[in-house]
């Protein structure tokens, strides 16, 4: 295992001591490893999230005005704790109510439905966004159904505008929820991420073969195949997304994302290619992001998520906000 | 068949030192189907565990220190699973003496466990390795035959496609292996068998 | 070797296919590889920059409003021609004069040297800042000198900040030539990145090895240990830069960049190592960075950049910027 | 010794052959010492500079398109280089019939290198062999013997630790590799004696 990092158990700590000597603008709860915005919230709904390490900058890179209010950092790969979440809810509430953010994972929704709970009997008032964009995985009631993925910082970005212009939580929910129904997301993986505590890659791929289908936990994909120019992986997860679901005549946020391990050049070639294949399916770009937001330790590959947006999500999309990962506006 | 705080105590510190030996292995499981942390998730709750349970009075006591202790210091799924089980287990056991009905206490804990999960047998979870665990000891069995049903679940689960938790993502391709919360929940019902030996 | 790319040898044409879908404010000349930003600059000095591909984001993400006007990309990691340097200035030229902002690289200086000299053919004033900040290298005046390396995301970012003020071209010169003058660094590497076009890492390094004092060509440093924890690693690097120059005393810009292979989460955890590393020195560190904002292709690894600022240089640091890879206050 | 223009360009072809030849091997010396593209450089300079000489007329029309085909298409220090080389030899070449003082020519060629580079003999760079086939040419020699003099410089890089380009900034690690733009030069030389013969 080739890392920048120290004792491998200590990792998340050692990480948010860099956090905070790198964010001065954001205060970390060493104790319960929570990292709170600076920007005041006094009397509006606040917006919390959190998750497993290893997707930064998700989630503690979206805390700040007009984003999060707090995040919580679970162990790698690991959903945070209730304590946690709680922690964080009692850092942030100023009396208008918390929103959660959870990406469907069997561990974050269990954790934060504990948190919602602990927080009732404190009295904060609390809801709930799930996202479940991942179309790689089959959408079935029978199954634990997809997994969260990229739509989780558009529906963050559009959560936090909301809190921001001063709505109730019912109303900053009821448009996180929109964002999150209509996002989808999938992934290709290069290589597999290496989970410091392991010390090993989570799967092994032949140098010529890719996981297509992955998510953001190292698990491997829905399937292994020859590894494929650019042009042929953006039309196959461009593909996959527009037939799961129809965005033509929406204007559309788009996010390529890396998974921790692939250098801008190649998201960029990957980002034309994805383009290309948009347009060829009619669908129309309004908005869009290419970078790491969402990543897999340092897996190789890339995700795309595309979110229908209607006016009132493009425009708190739009939004001014100031975070490490995202800024605009301010 | 009662088994004393100390015998209960015995059983975490027997599940604290099996998990610490498979850690390695349950976290290869998980690898192959899951996000390669279920042996560590579990080695950090049944050290944490430990320490909370020295001198906890009462069958009642000690279960819900560490039910409390695996909610509060696992996270992901398993923190909450196996942390509900542990609290919905205390509140069916007494607050002082020996827990006489086990077959009881573990069958509160599992409706808990299905309850939070709304997985059920079949499904490629822990649940497999309990439900016939439990069953075998509300049929009677003894202890260490219920640990050996646990194993035969753990066993079963290997072919079977995940309906729930990270492996179901993987459709088809989660067969052929065998379910990590399974394999620690055969762990911890034969740390019981042997506790109570 | 594994990557998001089609035809490798047109990998640079196909990258610049993204950034023009991805960046509506920029627009590609994709003839001659130069990326132009949008933003107005009627009568003020322009600032162009350029270098081979592979340095992403540097130099096209930082191409926009109070940073670059235009970025010329070169080959993997090959300096672009005179002609397009030409192109560039030609492209951005009000009147008021091109600042070239180049790293010392032969190539580099060579090519913009003829560049300068076709322009001023053009009737095109132009004035040149060079970029020589990496400690691992000596500096003597019989060698090619020092690499140019983070230090020029500093200089361009207040070389940018100072031409939109309306200054003359000499004062923009003299702000940039100062944080050059005032900048140093050094990196270090995990993995040897791969060239498109060559198809396997430049240089093999063992699984518990690391290359000490690299630059951003895949070159190997300038000397290989074994691997060893962030701590010691932030001290060496920390040290190396603060017993070049002293950076005592003076307000502190820090960047730590991530060679493009390495995820957010190893930088954070240096992070911390480089603040508690720089705090023992004596150093007050004023703005921070971290993220990748120089690489080598998929390196792992970073480079740790430490700019002494006086007040102008950290107003026109804080001065408004939009661009894809650095975007404050507008 | 005079070089007609067509064997003026049948050394750019050859040169082009060559580099094709050789331009793994190129680029794997600068991988050792430099930034892993020389080879590819090189290709991409003769490949478009072949196209620019079809039916140049004269010897000093030929070898300034070859300079300003490396000057505008291959970058990075031997783009800027080679195509002074050539620019500078032209103007030392007739516009018309052949190139008689083939010395002179190159002399000049490899005066524009030092006086852009600033690099001696001895810094480990393409002057190291290019400089001893001009003093050989100077003195008399045939091309042939100055490209053995070339490679010659060439291998003598090998030792060296560099103090121009890319290569000084490994130190001491750059002795015990050949430089690859000495290698190229030996290459170009060697081109010129087979297109003369
Ligand atoms: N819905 C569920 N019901 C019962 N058990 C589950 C459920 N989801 C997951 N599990 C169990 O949890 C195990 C994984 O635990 P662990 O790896 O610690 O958590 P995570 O999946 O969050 O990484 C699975 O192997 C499975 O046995
Ligand atoms: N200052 C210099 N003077 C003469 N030759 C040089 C100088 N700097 C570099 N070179 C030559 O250029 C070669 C490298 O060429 P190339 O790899 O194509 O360019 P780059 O170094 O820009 O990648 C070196 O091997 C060396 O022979
Ligand atoms: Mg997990
Ligand atoms: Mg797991
Ligand atoms: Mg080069
Ligand atoms: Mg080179």
């Amino acid at each position: 295992m080739k890392k920048l990092i120290g004792d491998p158990s200590a990792v998340i700590a050692d990480a948010l001591l860099g956090v905070a000597a790198a964010h001065p603008d954001q205060t970390v709860d060493h104790e319960n490893r929570v990292v709170i915005s600076g920007a005041p919230r006094e009397g509006r709904v606040a917006i919390v999230s959190g998750g497993g390490t290893g997707h930064e900058p998700l989630h503690a890179g979206f805390v700040g005005a007009g984003m999060l209010d707090a995040a919580c950092a679970g162990e790698v790969f690991t959903s945070p704790t209730p304590d946690q979440m709680l922690a964080a809810a009692q850092h942030v509430d100023s009396g208008a109510g918390v929103l959660f953010v959870v990406k469907n994972y069997t561990g974050d929704v269990l954790n934060f439905e504990m948190a919602a709970d602990l927080a009732g009997d404190e009295g904060i008032r609390t809801a709930t966004v799930l996202v479940a964009d991942d179309v790689s995985v089959e959408d079935s009631t029978y199954t634990a159904g997809r997994r969260g993925v990229g739509t989780t910082v558009v529906v963050e970005k559009v959560a936090g505008a909301a809190a921001a212009e001063g709505r109730s939580l019912e109303d900053v929910r009821a448009v996180a929820q929109r964002v999150s129904e209509n996002g989808r997301s999938m992934g290709v993986a290069l290589t597999s991420g290496t989970v410091p505590a392991v010390g090993k890659p989570s799967f092994d791929l032949p140098d010529d073969e890719m996981e297509v289908g992955v998510g953001i936990h190292g698990e491997p994909g829905r399937r292994r195949e020859k590894l494929r120019p650019a042009s042929e992986i953006a039309d196959e997860i461009a593909n996959a997304i527009a037939d799961d679901r129809d965005f033509t005549g929406e204007p559309v946020i788009a996010l390529l994302s890396g998974l921790g391990g692939t250098p801008q050049i190649e998201l960029y070639v990957m980002y034309g290619e994805i383009a290309r294949a948009l347009e060829a399916r009619g669908i129309a770009v309004a908005r869009s992001l290419v970078g790491d937001y969402i990543t897999s330790l340092d897996m190789a590959g890339c995700s795309l998520t595309l979110v229908a947006a209607d006016d009132e999500i493009l425009r708190l999309w739009d939004a001014p906000v100031n975070t490490p990962a995202l800024r605009w506006g301010i | 068949m009662g088994l004393t705080t100390d015998q209960l105590s015995g059983w975490i510190r027997g599940f604290a030192a099996a998990v610490a030996e498979h850690a390695d292995e349950l976290t290869a499981l998980d690898s192959a189907i899951g996000d390669a942390d279920h042996g560590t998730n579990l080695v950090r709750g049944t050290t944490a565990a430990l320490e909370r349970i020295e001198g906890a009075s009462g069958p009642r006591a000690l279960l819900k220190a560490v039910g409390m202790t695996f909610i509060s210091k696992v996270g992901g799924a398993s923190g909450s699973l196996y942390g509900s089980f542990f609290l919905e287990a205390a509140k069916a056991s007494p607050e002082e003496g020996e827990l006489s009905d086990v077959a009881a206490a573990l069958r509160a804990g599992l409706a808990s466990i299905v309850a939070r999960g709304h997985a059920e047998a079949g499904d490629k979870t822990m649940i497999d390795a309990l439900e016939p665990a439990v069953a075998a000891l509300e049929g009677g069995a003894s202890l260490a035959d219920a640990a050996s049903a646990a194993e035969a679940g753990r066993d079963a689960t290997e072919p079977l496609v995940a309906r729930k938790g990270r492996a179901s993502y993987l459709g088809e391709r989660s067969a052929g292996h065998v379910d990590p919360g399974a394999a620690s929940a055969a762990l911890l019902v034969r740390a019981l068998a042997e506790a109570a030996a």
